[in-house]
């Protein structure tokens, strides 16, 4: 199993959501984020004075899958999560040990 | 009081002679400005009247100023956070705008000298008024102003969350120096001056569910249409889709303190402080009531959940239901409009969405249908009985109103559209109007939810498709990172 | 003025005859009718001060309208944002519901022709009020419609978080058809009609301590206990635990609101512009900001923190202990009044606290307990003396008040859970009363706190007990997926 | 009417006699006593216009109670959510130490018999009250207890987010006892008793530029400097950075609510109810909406942006400025005065932040600066012709109040400093004075950010400079666990 | 070393927190998410159109601990965010190469 | 590559993120989370009730970097975060199998 991490630009949520359906992912984690990188923020004024934001708001999505789909998976977010503009994000991929269902006691791939 | 001493001296003074009963009779005739002049601080009651007139006038003033307020909250608690700063702003601007082009020229076109009834000629800059003189003009252009300031922000909603900020300024020119005053002056310029050709005609519009409400509305719709629904209102198939307002408390309290407002609205139209003023708030408040209840009958029936956002819409359908015919109903009767604007609201906003208008807030069906329903509840419901006539009078009114008010409007954005360019470009809609117009969020140190997560349409083919991104990129716009 | 004109023709007419001096007697006999029918606008100094009743009545009834505005961001602030959209809708509908109520039975029943100090007869749907007729009774209805819906809004606080929307609905017409209308009666009746039988013993209450507050928080007790306290707020040991308010920016404005709807509520109750309002003003305004410094101290002393929510209830009880007394106490009186009810709420608060009741903003001390003490200082403090007869009186009211109010109002609610229900299913509950009852959230842009994570009680031996879950899920009830 | 009774009786009676001539003149000498003690509620005239007067002068005091609530927003909205409840908190306390301070002292040293012009002596404890004789002083006092209440909270803005609790009810304390009240008897002792030195020298101020605005403003100046600017306000450079307000719609809010309290602030200091105020409505919100313009011109030029925070000063710049001279100007010259306003505060508010004093709320520049300018144009554009004289009483009159505040209110912070401390510690400031200071969050229920992640200087040498803190703890201090 | 994370119902934040507590677990981490999964979303209503929400609230729960702990945490998290209705939630495993304390420096299992 | 995750104090966030730029890092993703640990709560009173605040805001800053850098960036998040107090926070580190940067399909140490 591998957990899927993909920082991508809020307005994408519902695109990478299909993309993933598409792939027989049947669940996933979001969560609100902010990212710093290459995508710099920029100046405001507010009253006169300057201020800096660095961060721009992004969305972290988790999906842990079987090992065997994560080339399909990459592609689907990548493909639907793309605009082509700096700052379209990053997908990590990390090894996961193992998984259980909460309410089934369920544990491995069945358990996703 | 030096009348004892007065009398002292006539009566005891000699047998009645015909000087002293001429004197007498001249003295009970002189009383009034004896007494008056006596005491020049002490004024006559006909002075206090005017006191009165004055004072009411000008907190009924005071009140309707406050549905600035109203209209901000309602407008942005019923939009998304992204656009909070920016909505909040243009209803600021759109009084401060329209009070000072009212002044220059609007009033003058309203209640200046009229031209055949058409329009008015005088009283630019309240030139009307001449130091020492009596003010009382003042005291109506401060009434009047915050009536226009009305008609001008009811706009602002229906166009929320994608209209360029400068573009609104323009509007909110356009509305107040000419599209609200000459139509008012049709109706009303014979509050101060001449009368117009409505009234002429007996056209009845107590408070101006026609001349405020109606005008604002076709002009909301109007604008609306221009500028296209939001990204992401339909999908792919054309259904409209919610897009849940952002901060419901706010509007809430929106919503009461434009109740209160109309407690200035309505009454305050008397410009004077007389007994009608209690039938009227009356009035006001039974049909306010009433259309609360009726469009939550409505839309509890509808969709099986009583639905706060939609309530809120019914109070105000029943207010702007009221105002013309405030005046010239029973109490029961404006229990009945109210009900009936509050039933009215619900199938007309949900209608204007399924048409494929975009109004975030229902402005259109508040304000143009239900200051329509208004108007022609004046004759259906007056208390003197009804009359074909009256309806005729009244139908022509409101019909004049949307005549004069859309093509004007819908012109107006048009040029606009040309010129200045009407509507912010799509990136920045994504992101919102604060950040892209003003630099500012309006909730810094809040976490907000970003990309609708807890709002999306499940199985919609394409999202992209869904959130009405891919036809605009297709024309060509650059979305800038967002 | 025409009166020249008549007194020409009269006076130099011919000698004076029987028939010239009968003419003359008439003529000023008539004087008075000729001047106020010369002058129809030109009234009467009565007839203007009667103008003036009428717009410091209207004025001050919408002063007291806006209360409803305070209520509901007072309630709404001091609970969670989960249940925000259901609490300002219910301080919508039981406006909307009492103002309808009161207008087809309520007013009726409290200011119709009394059956022997009981109970009024007449009056149903305004059917006092004749069109063309003297328009008081509309004015009087206005400000005592508003009244009605404070009593019946207490209610929505105490029972918050927990309370089905059809409960309340049905609720909110019991309080505004019998439970207020007929208590009032006794103590208010004369003010349209026959004297009820606590007027007639002397009983003072000018304003409403007993009438308006202890009524809505006799009928909050009986309230939150029949629904009981909501899910967590007791530990395992029957502990009272904090649940924050989640918005007392917007709580701190309700009392604001509330503050200056006061100002309406008190002096309004002159139903007169006269100059007792100054003395009822500054009455008001001492008792409520002696109110806040009694319960700063108070608080402050007790938990060595200033705790804002508790002095909000503070100035909101020295409002309700002046309620009573306002016009019969000097203003040091109102001083002590103010500072030993803002002393009071906060034992109170914790009290009911304590024993179990669960009153998440505090209505029941605030409304119910200060109402008392307002009560009972209007004897106290009496600016003619003490008099223990008067104490007997006064205690006798506001006993009467609760012997009336707490088990018409605990039999109601009883039937209405054994009916309809009263309480919302746990799963709902936890949920939050928005989406449950109404499908919407008050704050879909914001991202909330969920499952409590930074109000939880540390080290509790099971936290589903403490969370009062595990009890009613062991009655059977089903949690649906959350 | 029983006048056809008595006629009936005197008149068919008998012949024309002599006993019954002097009867019937009599009768109508004697008739407008007659009428007034038939009807001792059916008053004169005069009577009528004094309970116009109250009711007038009360519902302004309403008006400018209200103005609590727009302050608490205004400051609110434009600081961060960690410290909203002290703000709200400290706004209400402001309010109710004020009121009690001034009723017992403050009131007194303003109004009471005057001391050759420098400080009142007399009425303390409302004193001059005699329950029973005219309550005029009442209705006075409670126009004047809000206006002092004003002048109170303005500091609170500008101290805002650093201060600690106790040492601004200290403060609140000062001010309303001694500070305000003593400037106040120079300029408006005579509107009770005696008249105060600037008064004789013909000094203009009809509604408190300078009394009021400045007073407050110079006393925020020095407190602000006094405490010091915020952790993070400056970076290493001293460059001024911007700290936005968390929640803009709120403050907003309370500019609309300011504005409509203005509405009591201008016209109510006639505290009469007669025609002048309809003058003062129109050139108070004159004043107001170009203030608005001027503001967003001069920012949307200097930074490309149209903000709205600083719109908001815009608005609040134009009333402040109109204070002085609404009753002495010309509409027009209205609009001038509110333009300039609006530029002025731009620029002061971006100087102020420059020079190294941080006022979150810009109340020294809106209250401060403005209400130099309002005096000033009292004279530059008085409606009956500018007079060098007049100027210079008007400049003497401004410099009088920086003189008598600032250096008394700057003592009074050094004064607190020292013993009872001003300023609330690193680390709670860091975490925020709500839990520091009240243990309680404003929002509970909502993530908020922290660490301000989104407003942060790129690039700064070292963020823990950047923030302020190194050089604070270097002092000492320990910072709590955060 | 491992990572456990655990994907919960909000309400029973404070039963995991016991029962962590009861494995004699010091500390733990939890951030606000959205989930999606078999525990379907709703359709809502709102002024008489639809809109449907898919992302359903959870607590993320985030605790590090020594790998002869797992099977006793995993079990006490199953049980205490256990309802038995679908969305109950999963666990995730996953390895950890190092922790340090900021505080001490510590590194490694004595850092936890 | 590893995944650097710190827990660390809110105010702290500038500063580390300095240090991180100083240590040649191009990019990091933020979060607001709650932490709980030895840094005890508090108790607070609302109007008379206690309550118990068992969670304490913290910043959750994710870091993927190259495996070399590990030790320069562990040391330069510990010293920027580091007070010295209890709750000063925790350094997680954790395996990445492969990252992807979704603009350029770049994957591996490129795509940071
Ligand atoms: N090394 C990293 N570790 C963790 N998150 C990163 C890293 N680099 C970038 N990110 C995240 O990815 C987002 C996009 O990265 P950015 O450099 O702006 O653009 P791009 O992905 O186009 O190269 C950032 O906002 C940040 O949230
Ligand atoms: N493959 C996955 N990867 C990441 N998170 C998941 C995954 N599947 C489910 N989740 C999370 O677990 C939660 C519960 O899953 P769900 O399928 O609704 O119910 P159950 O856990 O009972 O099978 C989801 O809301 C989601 O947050
Ligand atoms: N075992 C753990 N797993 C995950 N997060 C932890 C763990 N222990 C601590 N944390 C996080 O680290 C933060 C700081 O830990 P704490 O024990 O309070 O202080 P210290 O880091 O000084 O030992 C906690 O608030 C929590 O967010």
């Amino acid at each position: 199993m591998v957990k899927v991490e993909a920082i991508v630009k809020p307005f994408k949520l519902a695109e990478v959501q299909e993309a993933l359906l598409g792939c027989g992912i049947q669940g996933m984690t979001v969560a609100e984020v902010k990212g710093f990188g290459r995508q710099k923020g920029h100046v405001e004024l507010y009253r006169g004075a300057e201020y800096h934001v660095d961060f721009v708001p992004k969305l972290h999505i988790t999906v842990v899958i079987a090992e065997e789909m994560l080339s399909q998976v990459l592609e689907a977010i990548r493909s639907a999560a793309y605009t082509g503009k700096i700052g379209d994000g990053k997908i990590f991929v990390s090894p996961i040990a193992d998984a259980v269902r909460i309410r089934t006691a369920e544990s491995g791939l069945s358990a996703l | 009081m030096n009348l004892i001493a007065v009398m002292d001296f006539i009566i005891p003074n000699r047998e009645q002679t015909m000087f002293g009963k001429i004197l007498i009779a001249l003295f009970f005739l002189l009383y009034p400005f004896v007494a008056s002049a006596a005491g020049a601080d002490e004024a006559t009651a006909a002075d206090v009247q005017t006191h009165l007139n004055y004072v009411w006038t000008l907190i009924a003033a005071a009140l309707v100023f406050f549905m600035q307020a109203g209209f901000a909250l309602v407008e942005t608690g019923l939009t998304r956070a992204k656009n909070a700063v920016n909505i909040m702003f243009k209803n600021l601007m759109d009084f401060c705008v329209g009070s000072l082009t009212f002044w220059a020229v609007g009033f003058g076109l309203m209640f200046g000298a009229t031209w055949n009834g058409w329009i008015g000629t005088s009283g630019f800059f309240l030139s009307d008024y001449v130091h020492g003189e009596d003010p009382w003009v003042l005291a109506f252009w401060m009434f009047q102003v915050v009536f226009c300031a009305t008609a001008a922000t009811i706009v602002s909603g229906a166009m929320a969350e994608r209209t360029k900020f400068t573009a609104y300024l323009i509007y909110s020119f356009v509305i107040s120096a000419i599209i609200y005053p000459i139509f008012g002056s049709w109706a009303w310029g014979g509050l101060l001056n001449g009368k117009g050709w409505l009234e002429n005609l007996g056209f009845i519009d107590f408070a101006g569910s026609t001349v405020v409400h109606s005008v604002g509305g076709w002009a909301a719709l109007a604008g609306a249409i221009v500028i296209g629904p939001r990204l992401g209102k339909y999908d792919a198939q054309g259904r409209p889709r919610a897009i849940p307002g952002h901060n419901l408390p706010l509007a809430t309290l929106g919503v009461f303190i434009l109740w209160i407002g109309w407690f200035g609205f309505n009454p305050g139209s008397t410009t004077a402080g007389i007994k009608d003023i209690a039938w009227i708030f009356v009035n006001t408040n039974l049909a306010a009531v009433a259309g609360v209840v009726g469009s939550l009958i409505s839309i509890w029936s509808l969709t099986k959940k009583p639905d706060l956002a939609m309530s809120l819409n019914g109070a105000l359908a029943g207010l702007v239901g009221i105002t013309a015919p405030c005046n010239t109903v029973s109490p029961t009767s404006a229990v009945i409009i109210g009900f009936l604007a509050g039933i009215l609201v619900v199938f007309s906003v949900i209608a204007v969405d399924r048409i494929g208008v975009d109004d975030p807030v229902g402005a259109i069906s508040v304000h143009g249908v239900c200051g329509v329903w208004g108007t022609l509840a004046a004759a259906i419901f007056h208390i003197e009985g009804f009359s074909w006539n009256q309806l005729g009078v009244q139908a022509l009114g409101a019909a004049a109103a949307f005549l004069w008010t859309f093509p004007l409007a819908y012109l107006t954005f048009k040029v606009i559209k040309m010129t200045v360019g009407l509507r912010v470009s799509v990136e920045e809609e994504i992101e919102g109007l604060d950040v892209g117009e003003h630099g500012e969020s309006a909730y810094p140190d809040f976490v907000l939810v970003v990309g609708a997560p807890s709002v999306t349409r499940k199985g919609a083919p394409h999202a992209s498709l869904a959130y009405g991104v891919e036809s605009h990129l297709a024309k060509g716009q650059v979305v800038r990172n967002v």
